[in-house]
């Protein structure tokens, strides 16, 4: 089952003389999680933004599923399946946290209230259905953020840092809800710095540093390479280098 | 200045103030009331209507002066006599705010929550015209000391009549005389401001260009608040004999300064409405003179009546002791439209309040009156494009002249000054 | 005059109309992007300023120049003590402050208009000058009315002064790095309250300033100010926003098209013309004439 | 806490308000309020309560657009003035009545919103809300220049009997224009309810106003729903336009396409609550009634304006989610001094 679900071919996104993406070039296949690193400016939210159509790229194009999605409005990638995540996990104010989850354009077919309840209860959020989404803590935001994703049934989803400034267990559990997912064929690329969490839950990792993909392989494969520790020796954040 | 400190809120208004506080909200329990029904018997009571603030604000201003003057004279002399009893007269004001829609709700609250015996006029003819639908309505006779436009003649309101002549006819034969000055103009310039009355004042101007031969360089309409130089440049590259401008005082101002700062200057500036208020001057700071101007009436003039006042001259005094400043045509007619009640009241014959049926007579005996006033014979035509509008007052051309920028009275008539023209400085 | 003349003269009128715009914008633009205050009064403290020189100008020997000092002056501490409170309102959690800033300034400016018409009442009122009267003929190309010319000059003079103390004193640095972060700014010791009233101050007694002459060369009257609001607004929009530099273009762009609109489409298209152009240039060009503004 | 016994009127009625079924109460409560209302009110009430009810649909059409989708609509009020001005075109040119001509304008401004929509909506913030302002002046001066608009002459409407084509109505009178009025500013009301507070529509709409990337990323086509809640709110707010020019009889483009209508549509939602649809209803009618009423009873003096200045500041800055949290009870004392305190702190200026 090694099939290219998402696959990128040359992608590039400049702003004005900075070139943010540099002709990424990165295939995921279907029912993999594939973690994404790299320093910081190293174009890993850009690369989201051009997947999914926030950025128009310079150059490239992104296939999803054999369609040619390059240039789409994001709101017809994600119908398409492809579904994401921000780094910043804001509810959308004054609703409740079943109507955040109604605010989602399902498939037509779909009944929504039914299936919002599923994923509610999926992600033992259901006791706060009806409460105000404002006043969630960070972890639960986080949860509901994954939950309106879910109510996409995407076939891919792009997760920004799903469990940054969560508490330990509940990252945990956010965890656990990614590999039940996975199991049932959800397909993942994820951005995240913590390397404890990418260890456990990873197939493959891809590397980008100044905006171009430099190394692909197991977490095992990429923590030893040179090119990566040099791209995080080399830049300000020496923290973050993978142990 | 003085008079606006001198309308401080008084008693009554702040009685009404904290009326108003108590009716937010709750309407309908304010509707119950009534709101000011508990009018009694022994005054004639006269709402008016006119615009305070808003655009038109300059109108309503002198409408103001010339219905308080009325009210605080009569009232001095010991009111309307009716069958051998004296009543005073009350007036209840509303604020239409230049505003179409205000000034009908304000109709109607002097008719069904004021319940006055007649209304007097809102400045403008927007208001005008929305107010005099729901007189009709309501059958209550209105008569208005400002409303010049001819739109609302045409519209052949029958409760509605007006104490100055439109503009049609004043602008007309006041810029007609003004064309036979010696040397005669060749040739004029008309610009104005696209509003209802300015356009029509323009338009009149042109026909009487037209009338006399005189060639119409340009028939130039603006916005009121645009820049214009643009204009004056326009003007001053066809290089007119004499420039005709139809607008409000605020567009003469700017548009005499415009002249002045362009060094544009024709034989005269012909411009109405308002060359003879202090607003004009004033707002010109001693640059006015020589501007010519119509009007229906001057402190200066002689006519043939003199009901509540004895001339214009004893009313251009009694407005002066009033409100410091010299009253103009505009003022003089809504004081008039008050004095045309008042005999028509007399006539009448009836004490206030008035019922239903004494109104409807009184809207009968207004189609008929003549009244010999120190503004001068008023009557209504009864038919025609200017039904209701009351065509007798005489309109004459003026220009302002002197240290003080007096206006006075130029071209044929009888009594006519010697015109500074062409206009030197 | 041959229409060549009138073609000069209707170019001279546009410029030195984009001058009086100048004046009114350059202040704006400032609040607009340093404190991004979208300030609804900003019509009112140039009636204010023109109505302080229907006043004090007959104090002092009637002529109006000898007030814009105290006109500065005076409206920069109005500035001063009224900027908190538009601070106040567009800070801390409120909802939409852009909206809660518009708001309060609308009820700012019909509070001062109000108040003006009915201290003052109606009337239109002259602001004198004798320094200033007529224009200067220059053969062949038309005439420079002095009053105007002076206005422009004042307000491209004002825009020049302002961008040296933006750009080369610590004042003005203080207030460029509250524009760019105010957190930042507070963590480098700025304190913000004060620059940022400083900021609303000159503002306001930049444009009463400007107000003064819009009065010496039209007049004084508590309703003028509106139409200068939506001038302030537009100016700073095609400027681009937070380009300083570009409130020059904007002032001749919008002074050209409503002087050559008004003599060669005809008086009654001016207005439609230029909201129509300021309109279709919004579609186009949101980032300003000049493409140096941002885009929200 | 406490029994029941130990609710204040405030606690009882924030219960009230918090109930599932309270809006739908309240609601049948109003209509059959205002239903009964003119039979209670003299000729002039009837007119300034109908006059409320205008303001509080034009301003919740305005709260649609400006308030659950968050742009600020500048030039709303030249949808009112279209619709006065087509609903009078199409009386006066077609001499149709006038249903035939609130339906044709109705039509008009949402192929109008539709047209115009489709650039303006690409903007966004203050340059949504400065095209939106030039979009209605140059509206207003076209109307002015216009033939067919009566230019700066105005246009007088048909009245009297038969000019209504809705049978029954004989003369059109207050009571006619008050239920007009009022089956206009309740089927708003309630079209405002359903569609922005109970249903999905509603939720992305909001959705896309707190965070339209993260509502497109969920498939929510924020051009399309943006661009329909414009024209719906444009159409409201043309729709009220030709009932009011018919109720006027006289339109001018200075009156009905003044700015400040746009700006008191404004104001009434905002000191209402923005966003809610118990809002502009609140400040739809304090805003108007303060307005008119102080007008028309402080005829002669103009003190009013300033008071209305100082009560929109005073407003803005201790109750800034507006009236409505006032009564939800979001400005206590302590709120207030809390208010102050910061306030107090901003002036540290030397």
């Amino acid at each position: 089952m090694s099939e290219t679900l998402l696959q990128t071919d040359g992608l590039t996104k400049r702003f004005g003389a900075l070139t943010a993406n540099d002709e990424i070039t990165l295939g995921v296949d279907r029912g993999e999680i594939r973690g994404l690193i790299g320093p910081n400016g190293s174009g890993k939210t850009t690369f989201f933004n051009s997947l999914t159509g926030f950025y128009t790229p310079d150059e490239g194009t992104v296939t999803f599923d054999g369609t040619d999605i390059t240039g789409w409005e994001s709101h017809r990638i994600a119908r398409e399946g492809v579904g994401r995540t921000f780094q910043i996990a804001a509810p959308f104010g004054n609703m409740t946290v079943r109507q955040n989850m109604l605010a989602v354009q399902t498939p037509k077919s779909v009944d929504e209230h039914e299936r919002a309840q599923e994923i509610l209860e999926f992600l033992d959020i259901d006791h706060i259905a009806d409460d105000d989404a404002s006043g969630m803590s960070g972890g639960q935001k986080k949860l509901l953020g994954l939950g309106r994703v879910l109510m996409l049934d995407p076939e891919c989803i792009l997760l920004d840092e799903p469990t940054a400034g969560v508490n330990p267990a509940l990252a945990d559990r956010i965890l656990e809800h990614l590999r039940e997912l996975n199991d049932r064929g959800t397909t993942f690329m994820i951005i995240e710095h913590d390397m404890d969490v990418l260890k456990q839950i990873v197939d493959t990792v891809s590397v980008l540093d100044q905006g171009r993909h430099i190394v692909q392989g197991t977490f095992e494969e990429v923590s030893t390479d040179d090119r990566v520790r040099e791209a995080y020796l080399g830049s300000a954040d020496d923290d973050e280098v993978p142990v | 200045m003085r008079d606006n400190l001198k309308n401080t809120v008084n008693r009554r208004q702040f009685t009404k103030a904290a009326g108003l506080t108590g009716a937010l909200g709750v309407t309908g329990v304010a509707g119950c009331l009534g709101g000011g029904s508990d009018r009694g018997g022994d005054k004639f009571k006269f709402g008016v209507v006119t615009s305070l603030s808003g655009d038109l604000r300059f109108g309503g201003e002198v409408t103001r002066r010339g219905y308080d003057l009325w009210k605080k004279t009569i009232n001095e002399n010991g009111g309307i006599e009716v069958d051998g009893s004296s009543y005073e007269v009350e007036l209840t004001y509303a604020d239409a705010k230049s505003d179409p829609s205000t000034g009908a709700d304000a109709a109607s609250q002097m008719i069904t929550s004021e319940k006055v015996d007649a209304v007097l006029g809102p400045y403008s003819s927007n208001v005008t015209l929305a107010v005099a639908p729901i007189m009709e309505k309501n059958q209550t006779p209105h008569i208005s000391g400002s409303a010049e436009s001819p739109r609302i003649w045409e519209e052949q309101y029958k409760h509605t009549f007006g104490t100055v002549p439109t503009v049609t006819l004043i602008a007309r034969q006041a810029a007609e005389e003004i064309l036979s000055l010696d040397p005669t103009a060749e040739s004029v310039y008309v610009s104005g401001v696209n509003g209802p009355f300015s356009k029509a004042t323009a338009s009149a101007m042109r026909d009487a260009a037209e009338n006399k031969g005189v060639e119409v360089l340009a028939y130039d309409l603006n916005p009121s608040d645009t820049d214009w130089t643009s204009v004056v440049s326009s003007a001053k590259s066809e290089d007119p004999d004499l420039h005709f401008h139809g607008g409000h005082i605020g567009s003469h101002v700017s548009l005499l300064k415009a002249a002045d700062q362009l060094n544009y200057d024709p034989n005269g500036f012909f411009c109405h409405y308002g060359v003879n208020t202090s607003d004009f001057k004033d707002g010109l700071g001693g640059d006015a003179s020589g501007t010519f101007g119509a009007t229906v009436w001057l402190p200066s003039i002689e006519r043939t009546g003199g009901k509540l006042f004895g001339s214009a001259a004893d009313y251009a005094k009694a407005a002066r002791d009033e409100f410091d400043q010299s009253p103009d045509y505009t003022q003089a007619a809504s004081s008039a439209a008050g004095i045309v009640y008042q005999q028509a009241l007399e006539e009448l014959g009836a004490a206030p309040p008035l019922s239903d049926t004494e109104q409807s007579k009184l809207v009968s005996i207004l189609e008929d009156i003549e009244v010999q006033t120190f503004y001068g014979d008023v009557t209504f035509d009864k038919e025609g494009d200017f039904y209701h509008n009351n065509t007798t007052t005489s309109p004459l051309p003026v220009q302002l002249q002197g240290d003080d920028d007096e206006a006075v009275v130029v071209g044929s008539s009888a009594s006519a000054s010697e015109a500074n023209y062409p206009v030197s400085e | 005059m041959v229409s060549t003349e009138l073609l000069s003269q209707s170019i001279i009128n546009g410029l030195l109309l984009g001058g009086i715009y100048v004046t009114v914008g350059v202040g704006f633009a400032l609040v607009f992007g340093v404190l991004e205050i979208i300030d609804f009064a900003v019509g009112e403290y140039v009636m204010l300023g023109a109505f302080t020189g229907a006043i004090v100008a007959p104090m002092v020997g009637g002529e109006g120049l000898l007030v814009v000092p105290l006109a500065f002056v005076a409206f920069f501490l109005v500035g001063v003590v009224i900027q908190p409170f538009i601070h106040h309102v567009t800070t801390g959690d409120r909802p939409m402050p852009l909206l809660m800033g518009l708001v309060f300034t609308f009820g700012l400016a019909t509070f001062m208009r109000g108040s003006i018409l009915t201290i003052f009442g109606p009337n239109t009122r002259n602001v004198p000058t004798n320094a200033l009267s007529g224009g200067i003929e220059i053969g062949g190309l038309g005439t420079f009315p002095e009053v105007r010319v002076v206005t422009a000059v004042v307000g491209v003079l004002s825009l020049v002064a302002f961008m040296y103390y933006l750009y080369r004193t610590t004042g003005g640095t203080a207030i460029r790095a509250i524009a760019e972060d105010r957190d930042i700014a507070r963590l480098m010791g700025v304190n913000i309250n004060r620059y940022q009233s400083i900021a609303y101050g000159v503002y306001a007694g930049l444009t009463a300033t400007g107000g003064v002459f819009i009065g010496l060369i039209y007049s004084a009257g508590p309703g003028m100010g509106l139409q200068y609001t939506a001038f302030a607004f537009f100016m700073i929009v095609l400027a681009g926003l937070g380009y300083l530099p570009g409130i020059i273009i904007s002032g001749i762009v919008l002074g050209l098209a409503q002087s050559l609109t008004a003599v060669y489409l005809g008086g009654e298209l001016v207005f439609f013309v230029l909201f129509g152009m300021i309109y279709v240039l919004l579609l186009v060009r949101p980032e300003g004439l000049l493409g140096k503004g941002e885009v929200a | 806490m406490g029994t029941e016994n130990d609710l204040t009127v405030r606690d009882r009625f924030q219960a009230l308000l918090g109930r599932d079924d309270a809006h739908l109460w309240l609601f049948g409560i109003g209509a059959v309020v205002l239903a009964v209302l003119p039979f209670a009110l003299s000729t002039f009430w009837t007119r300034i309560a109908l006059g409320a009810l205008m303001w509080i649909g034009l301003a919740q059409s305005w709260n649609m657009i400006g308030g659950y989708a968050g742009y600020l609509d500048f030039g709303h009020g030249a949808y009112f003035g279209v619709g006065a001005f087509v609903t009078g075109i199409v009386m006066v040119e077609l001499e149709l009545p006038f249903v035939a001509g609130l339906l044709i304008a109705g039509v008009f401004c949402a192929v109008l919103a539709y047209v115009v929509g489709v650039p303006t909506l690409r903007l966004s913030g203050a340059y949504f809300a400065i095209a939106t302002w030039a979009f209605a002046e140059a509206i207003k001066e076209l109307a002015l220049i216009l033939e067919i608009t009566g230019g700066t002459y105005g246009m007088t409407f048909p009245t009297g009997p038969g000019t209504s084509g809705i049978p029954l109505v004989g003369w059109p009178d207050e009571m006619f224009f008050y239920y007009l009025m009022m089956v206009l500013t309740l089927g708003t009301i309630a079209l405002a309810y359903f569609l922005f507070e109970h249903s999905e529509f509603g939720f992305r709409v909001k959705a896309i106003r707190d965070h339209e990337d993260a509502a497109q990323s969920l498939g929510i086509d924020a051009t399309k729903i943006k661009r329909r809640v414009y024209v719906i709110s444009c159409v409201i707010a043309a729709l009220f336009g030709g009932a009011n020019a018919y109720y006027i009889t006289f339109i001018h483009p200075n009156d009905v396409l003044a700015p400040i209508i746009t700006d008191q549509m404004i104001i009434m939602a905002l000191l209402g609550g923005l966003g809610t649809i118990g809002g502009p209803i609140i400040g739809g009618v304090l805003i108007f009634l303060l307005n008119r009423l102080s007008s028309l009873f402080l005829g002669n003096t103009t003190i009013y304006l300033p008071l209305i200045g100082l009560l929109i500041m005073v407003t803005v800055l201790f109750a800034p989610s507006g009236v409505i949290g006032i009564l939800r009870g979001e400005v206590g004392r302590e709120d207030v001094k809390q208010n102050l305190r910061e306030l107090a702190e901003k002036f540290d200026i030397l």
